[in-house]
């Protein structure tokens, strides 16, 4: 039966990489059942699915991270057995994980060619050779660093370019990238793309999972939509439309989505109420050079920026998590900021880009993890008062629609998406004046965005104001009243809407640098 | 054959010590710190912390520093041996104190001049002599608190001890456990073995901290220590000598930690080119109800 | 990420690493020996100091790799008076036989180590916690709880008590043959690399397709290995198969390789820096017995405690200001 | 009764399970083979000997919750034990005695918790590792205790003071009520606390936890603050149980007895963890095990590895759980 349904697509080639009736439980909760996926030899091949549809549990599937419960894996029509990810890669397989798998403590060098570094004569590993092939390697993403420092101490971009750069190096048959562009700009996609396409010549296949559904238009050959752990279909990209591929990823009807419109955050629309958080000149040993912006209240201010222009760091500082060495923050009564506890307790809250180290505590249930920040609003003679914190959570759960066995699952059970809900749960149960948002869509699918960002429109009618960060200029674009560019830690330039494009935010941040003519949107 | 000694006003004097954690082990240092006043010492006291190797490595801290003379209570047989060989190549006269080193490779008159002290085997012999000779009833049950394992006092005693009680059948010995010569592990292992053994009648401790727990392990399981318990033990504590003024402990055999005055004697007679016996032995004394009362004030 | 960024730049551009503080408090420590004590600088004293101390630096140096990769072995002292033991026994047949014959005892305890964090998934602090109880009962079991003697007629005292081309003791040149292949193996080798990046996180490591289990399985047999040899040195030198001994060896070596900069999370650390810690620890209790020698203070037992811990206390210090360590996971 | 068993196996969770059931396998095996077994001093035996390592096992289990340990601990109940008597023996308390029994329990105490905060300080302010930020009082505290009391043997007389250790409440030792009732206070602090529940999300993911507001200083040296009490407060103890005072001996070896319970009670070394009931269970089955070993002669070399074997087993048991 389902073989039938391959049948359309034209089954000419033997396939590269075939999975069957594919299932995987962990600890009773499904996560896989009946996924199929196959891959042929020099093809660029996505995977789109929502949040917890099941792509990486798939992937790691396929590459010996997890044992599958059920199904087949074939590659060139042999079965395939992996049960490491060491014996993936010595069939072909090269990977780039979702969650960053690089060991930051150790060099740039060793990240890329550790388990397959050069060697002397006498079996030891010739140093010099290594940094000079890690070098050439990443200078093919336009990536010029000193590779004998500690990975850790670059920036989740470069990081992420490592990443990719060892993968691509492995000699593999297949490379598979796992929201491989989340976190990079769009210069260092198109180099990213610029190596998909050479791979691709030279007969490596590409298994590509993204929430972009334009990156797809551009550099993939066929889609495979996921949704509920199993495979609905998949296409020829040049054979569908976005809407239909949203609305099978969604398993609603086309129109019904199309009548909701494309983002939900709208900017310049509100007025804005009196100065809330003022930063003046902001300097810090992470990088700010002189920051300045201001926050209304009912207001989004967005901060735009090339990665690397420090607006995380103003985030930080202004939360109190790094000391100021000049400049001043002052919120409209006055108090100080030095701690993130003193800028909760003044109504500040901080929704982080780096989810896995900064957010969630894993072992914790949803319910705690949601209550963390409010601890001491619960407290009743020194106990967290359990009956609030159940119906707050409950609320909260219900509200942004988290995706949970019940709250009190442990949170690392849960699919990035849903996590990043949990995580906006715990600062909106603060009921907070302002809200920080780093990359609050990183990472998050097309429905889960939408939500959230709707809950964050609707919150700033109710009188929050945020600080938006984002790396996708439509979020900003259309989300922001106010953008803010910054360039090299400091505050360059400030755009207003209604009546920002994207092209003259995109003209602000390049300033100098060449601007990239790219956008990048989910839909 | 053993190096000699010149005659001098001030010596510079190295002791040892194997380890500060008992009451007998600081009443022997404070012994030898007080000799080194009266006897015009200039001291070098280490502590090798219970090890043996350490002990080793600060008798070799000492001869680098150039002592005169050295005073060694060795912690075991065998592996202070290198200690004593070390000193006799630097030209260092050594004299064993309390414990002595193996006689198979090290011999007193040659490796090292002499051991002063007395000897654990006969004092675990005399504890059960004692009994022998005092115990009324017909059956003895006896529990026996070891000291550490594996240490070389513990070993003696047990063997001394074991040794002569087996050539009385009044006595059974039911159960031997360590209590690690402290009071605390005494007390606890004394009433876990009370409780599994309710018929013992005596017990045998290799010190007197751990007799003094397990009086206290018996009384608080309402026996009467000293009336249906007969109390064994070794060392001569002031502690031991009250429970045995009253009534509460039948013997103690003593082990005297005061070394010191012994130590300059011997060491002055060696330096006249006096002839050393290679055994000085200590006359240790038996601690009953009848003299525990005239010795309690010179005890530790 | 960005307050490593700044941290690390520091440590960057300082080139001496987290190791910085070690160096400067061991040439403190030796420069304030010479000053003061005549002899300190002796032959006499420089040879059985670091006879002594060849135990701690081998235990050092193959704990330094047990750390590297976020484990800890605490089992090192009893096996070293295991393999003393094993040595002892072995020793009539000369240090061809005794030698190897401990270094395997010991390589087969790593090796029960690594079974239990390994294959049955046992937090290392909890197994080696085990195998040390488990080794030091054994050391009594086959020793009858007895010192063993040594065979003094073969060649097996030798490698403690003899000199080698009439310098130093043997043990000093079996220690720093062994130090500098660990280091070899640790810098320039595949296996040495997946050790730190095992250290540097473990699922990553696994992602990257490393061999994860066998870098531990490494450790922990290389731990024992070491710490076999130092039984070994322990026989021959110290005259005895000593059931008894080792006790806090552990602690005395997991403070050498964090004195030496390792990070106990594993994941950043040398094998240089660690042999540097050793010495700096045991040049303590040197330095002490020096003291005590002077007779101005007749330091008691107790004091020489507090002030080991004072002194560790220090170097801590000193090391957490030269080179901030990150707290807990980088991201 | 085949079905039965099959559905209690499949109910059965060894995190959860896997330390009752040793227990009870312990408890019956001592029924069957140690003589005198079930007696109600035995009973009381157990109690008193397991209360010392309970109280600082409940105490690690907070400390090893936040991703910490604490080697100091036999170090600190070595400090306090060593100067009650000190106290109590003093002119002042000759005086007031009252006043001098007070102090003699607060003083140790207090000193014990501000070893805590040394403990507490070096390892959140200056963020060095626990196992070495607690090694320093490891090897220096029971130097301090000893010089404290010049390596001398304190012995006493003080019924009141004794009490500590040797009193009853309703036919069971006092020190037994003294370990539920801090049991029952820790249980509380975990699982309904704001600290509890800031101490595990400290241990669950420090960076996380700040970034939330949480003062992760402040609760770091918290669990080691109540940690080092508690050592202080078994310190007091041991010595009253004693009628003595031997800073070279008393909690010795204690660090590895309370780690070792907090392990087998279910306690991940990782943090983010704090099974106080755990603990405690962990404490009976490392008692019981020594009692176990004692009571049936079994020589001390072979106690050791059976100890090793009993550790693994049951730590073995609880990992077992996970996929
Ligand atoms: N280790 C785990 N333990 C329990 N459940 C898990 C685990 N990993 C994944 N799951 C569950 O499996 C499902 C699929 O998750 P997966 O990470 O594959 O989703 P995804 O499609 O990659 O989502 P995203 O787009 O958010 O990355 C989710 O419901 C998740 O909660
Ligand atoms: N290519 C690079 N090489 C070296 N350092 C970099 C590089 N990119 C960023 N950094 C540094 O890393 C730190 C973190 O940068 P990060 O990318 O998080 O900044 P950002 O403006 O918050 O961007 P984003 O939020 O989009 O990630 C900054 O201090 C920056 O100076
Ligand atoms: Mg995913
Ligand atoms: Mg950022």
């Amino acid at each position: 039966m389902n073989a039938l349904r391959f049948l359309t697509i034209g089954n000419d080639m033997t396939d590269l990489i075939e999975m069957e009736g594919i299932g995987k439980t962990f600890a009773g909760i499904v996560a896989l059942n009946d996924a199929r996926l196959s891959i042929r030899p020099g093809e660029v091949h996505a995977i789109i699915g929502q949040n917890g549809a099941g792509k990486s549990t798939l992937i790691k599937i396929l590459t010996g991270v997890y044992r599958r419960s059920a199904g087949d894996v074939r590659m060139n029509g042999a079965p395939l057995a992996i049960s490491t990810p060491r014996e993936a890669q010595d069939a072909g397989i090269a990977t780039i994980y979702q969650e960053l798998s690089l060991v930051p403590l150790r060099s740039v060098t060793e990240n890329v060619v550790m388990g397959y570094e050069p060697r002397t004569r006498f079996g030891l590993i010739d140093w010099t050779a290594a940094h000079a092939r890690t070098r050439e390697i990443l200078a093919r993403f336009g990536v010029d660093i000193d590779v004998t420092r500690q990975l850790g101490s670059y920036s989740t971009a470069v990081q992420q370019l490592v990443a990719i750069a060892r993968a691509v190096s492995l000699d593999a048959k297949l490379v598979i990238m796992d929201e491989a562009t989340s976190s990079l700009d769009d210069q260092e996609i198109e180099t990213l793309f610029a190596v998909i396409n050479t791979l691709k010549a030279t007969g490596v296949a590409v298994l590509y999972i993204s929430h972009f559904l334009d990156e797809l238009y551009r550099i993939c050959d066929r889609v495979t939509i996921m949704r509920d752990g199993q495979t609905v279909n998949t296409h020829r990209v040049a054979e569908t439309t976005k809407l239909g591929l949203v609305s099978e990823m969604l398993g609603r009807d086309a129109s019904e989505i199309q009548a909701a419109g494309l983002t939900a955050l709208s900017g310049g629309h509100g007025e804005p109420g009196e100065v809330l958080l003022e930063a003046t000149e902001i300097r810090s040993k992470t990088g700010l050079r002189g920051a300045s912006f201001t926050l209304r209240r009912r207001e989004i201010v967005g901060l735009g920026g090339l990665l690397g222009s420090g607006r995380t760091e103003a985030a930080r500082a202004v939360f109190g998590l790094d000391p100021l060495t000049g400049g001043t923050v002052r919120l409209s009564n006055g108090a100080p900021l030095d701690t993130p506890a003193a800028a909760i307790a003044m109504g500040i809250g901080f929704l982080t880009e780096d989810r896995k180290a900064d957010g969630i505590i894993p072992d914790m249930s949803v319910r705690e993890n949601i209550t963390l920040a409010m601890l001491p609003r619960l407290k009743r003679l020194g106990a967290v008062d359990r009956e609030r914190e159940r119906k707050l959570v409950q609320h909260y759960i219900d509200a942004l629609q988290i995706k949970t066995a019940g709250m009190e699952q442990p949170i690392r059970e849960l699919s990035g998406g849903n996590q990043q809900k949990v995580l906006l749960a715990r600062w909106l149960a603060l009921e907070p004046e302002i809200l920080i948002l780093d990359e609050p869509t990183r990472g998050v699918d097309v429905g889960a965005k939408f939500e959230i960002q709707s809950i964050i429109r609707k919150q700033v009618a109710d009188g929050l104001s945020v600080l938006l960060i984002s790396s996708e200029f439509e979020e900003l674009v259309e989300g922001a009243d106010r953008i803010v560019v910054l360039q090299d830690g400091r505050s360059v330039t400030e755009l207003h809407n209604p009546g920002v494009t994207e092209s003259a935010l995109i003209g602000a941040m390049a300033h100098h640098a060449d601007a990239p003519d790219t956008k990048r949107s989910p839909l | 054959e053993t190096p000699p000694l010149e005659q001098k006003d001030r010596y510079k004097v190295g002791f040892a010590q194997m380890e500060s954690n008992n009451p007998w082990r600081i009443a022997e240092t404070k012994s030898f710190h007080d000799t080194a006043k009266t006897c015009n010492w200039d001291l070098i006291a280490t502590d090798a912390a219970g090890s043996a190797a350490k002990q080793v490595a600060d008798v070799d801290s000492m001869i680098a520093q150039g002592i005169d003379v050295l005073f060694l209570p060795p912690r075991e047989e065998k592996p202070l041996i290198p200690a004593v060989m070390k000193a006799k190549a630097a030209g260092i006269p050594t004299f064993l104190v309390d414990r002595s080193v193996d006689p198979n490779v090290a011999k007193p008159g040659e490796h090292f001049v002499a051991f002063l002290g007395s000897d654990f085997i006969d004092q675990g012999e005399r504890a059960a002599d004692w009994l022998i000779a005092n115990f009324e009833g017909d059956k003895g049950v006896i529990v026996e608190l070891e000291g550490t394992t594996g240490s070389s006092p513990a070993n003696d005693r047990k063997k001394g001890f074991d040794d002569q009680i087996a050539t009385d059948d009044r006595f059974e010995i039911v159960a031997s456990q360590t209590g690690d010569f402290a009071r605390d592990m005494g007390r606890q292992v004394m009433e876990t073995l009370l409780q599994a053994h309710p018929e013992v009648n005596v017990v045998y401790a290799h010190n007197d901290e751990m007799a003094i727990g397990a009086i206290q392990a018996l009384e608080l399981a309402g026996r009467k220590p000293g009336e249906d318990v007969t109390i064994v033990s070794i060392d001569g504590t002031r502690d031991a000598l009250q429970a045995i003024i009253d009534g509460k402990m039948g013997v103690t055999v003593e082990s005297s930690p005061f070394f010191g005055p012994l130590a300059c004697e011997v060491m002055q007679k060696y330096a006249a080119g006096e002839e050393i016996p290679g055994w000085v032995q200590v006359k240790d004394r038996v601690f009953t109800v009848d003299n525990a009362a005239d010795h309690i004030d010179e005890a530790y | 990420m960005s307050d490593t960024f700044s941290i690390d730049l520091r440590r960057y551009l300082r080139g001496g690493g987290h190791s910085f503080g070690v160096w400067v408090a061991l040439v403190v420590v030796i420069v304030f020996g010479l000053m003061r004590y005549e002899n300190f600088g002796g032959a006499y004293n420089i040879s059985s100091f670091l006879n002594y101390n060849a135990m701690f630096i081998v235990i050092a140096v193959g704990m330094c790799f047990v750390i590297l990769t976020g484990g800890v072995d605490l089992s090192v002292g009893s096996v070293a008076a295991f393999t003393s033991v094993v040595a002892a026994y072995l020793s009539p047949f000369g240090i061809q036989v005794a030698l190897p014959g401990a270094v395997l005892a010991g390589l087969a305890i790593g090796g029960i180590n690594a079974l239990f964090v390994v294959a049955l998934r046992i937090p290392p602090f909890i197994a080696t916690l085990a195998t040390m109880l488990g080794a030091k009962g054994g050391a009594l079991v086959i020793s009858g709880a007895q010192t063993i003697a040594i065979d003094w007629g073969s060649n097996f005292t030798k490698l403690g008590m003899e000199k080698a081309f009439d310098l130093l003791p043997w043990s000093i040149f079996i220690t720093a043959a062994v130090v500098i292949a660990l280091w070899i193996v640790l810098e320039r080798t595949s296996i040495g690399r997946t050790v730190l990046a095992v250290g540097g996180g473990e699922d990553a490591a696994g992602m990257m397709g490393l061999h994860v289990n066998r870098a531990k399985v490494f450790v922990y047999i290389l731990s024992g290995g070491c710490a076999g040899l130092a039984g070994v040195f322990l026989a021959s030198g110290f005259g005895a198969g000593q059931p008894l001994e080792g006790i806090g060896w552990e602690l005395s070596a997991i403070a050498s390789v964090v004195v030496g900069g390792t990070l106990l999370t594993g994941g950043v650390g040398s094998v240089g820096a660690t042999v540097a810690g050793a010495l700096l620890l045991g040049l303590v209790f040197n330095i002490l017995n020096f003291e005590n020698g002077r007779g101005v203070i007749s330091l008691s037992a107790y004091w020489q405690m507090v002030i080991r811990g004072g002194f560790l206390f220090a170097v801590i210090l000193l090391q957490s200001q030269l080179s901030r360590q990150p707290k807990g996971p980088q991201g | 009764m085949t079905r039965t068993l099959t559905s209690f196996c499949a109910r059965f969770d060894p995190a959860r399970h896997g330390a009752p059931l040793a227990l009870v396998v312990i408890l019956l095996f001592n029924l069957m083979v140690t003589p005198y077994f079930l007696q109600p001093q035995t009973l009381f035996v157990n109690i008193s000997q397991v209360a010392t390592i309970a109280i600082v096992a409940m105490g690690m289990t907070l400390v090893i919750a936040t991703g910490g340990i604490d080697l100091s601990v036999g170090a600190v109940m070595a400090l306090a034990g060593a100067l009650a008597p000190l106290i109590f023996l003093s002119n002042f308390a000759a005086a007031h005695p009252t006043l001098g029994l007070v102090a003699a329990i607060v003083v140790p105490i207090l000193l014990a918790l501000c070893c805590g905060v040394f403990n507490g300080v070096l390892v959140s302010l200056l963020g060095v590792q626990p196992i070495v930020a607690t090694l320093i009082f490891f090897i220096s505290g029971r130097g301090l205790a000893q010089v404290l009391t010049n390596g001398n043997l304190q012995t006493f007389t003080h019924p009141s003071f004794s009490y500590l250790g040797t009193g009853r409440v309703l036919g069971l030792p006092f020190q037994g009520w003294l370990v539920l009732a801090i049991g029952a206070v820790l249980t509380w602090i975990v699982a309904r606390s704001v600290f509890g529940r800031q101490l595990l999300a400290v241990g669950g993911n420090e960076r996380a936890a700040r970034l939330a507001g949480i003062p992760v200083h402040r609760v770091k040296i918290g669990a080691y603050v109540i940690c080092s009490g508690l050592a202080g407060l078994a310190g007091l103890i041991v010595v009253a149980i004693n009628s003595a005072s031997d800073a070279a001996r008393i909690g010795n070896l204690m660090e590895l007895d309370a780690i070792a319970a907090a392990v087998v009670g279910g306690t991940l070394l990782q943090g983010g963890r704090a099974p106080i009931f755990g603990a405690l269970l962990g404490a009976v089955i490392i008692q019981l095990v020594k009692y176990t070993l004692l009571a049936n002669g079994v020589a001390d070399e072979v106690a050791l590895i059976a100890k090793a074997g009993i550790i693994i087993a049951a730590v073995y048991l609880q990992q077992a759980r996970k996929e």
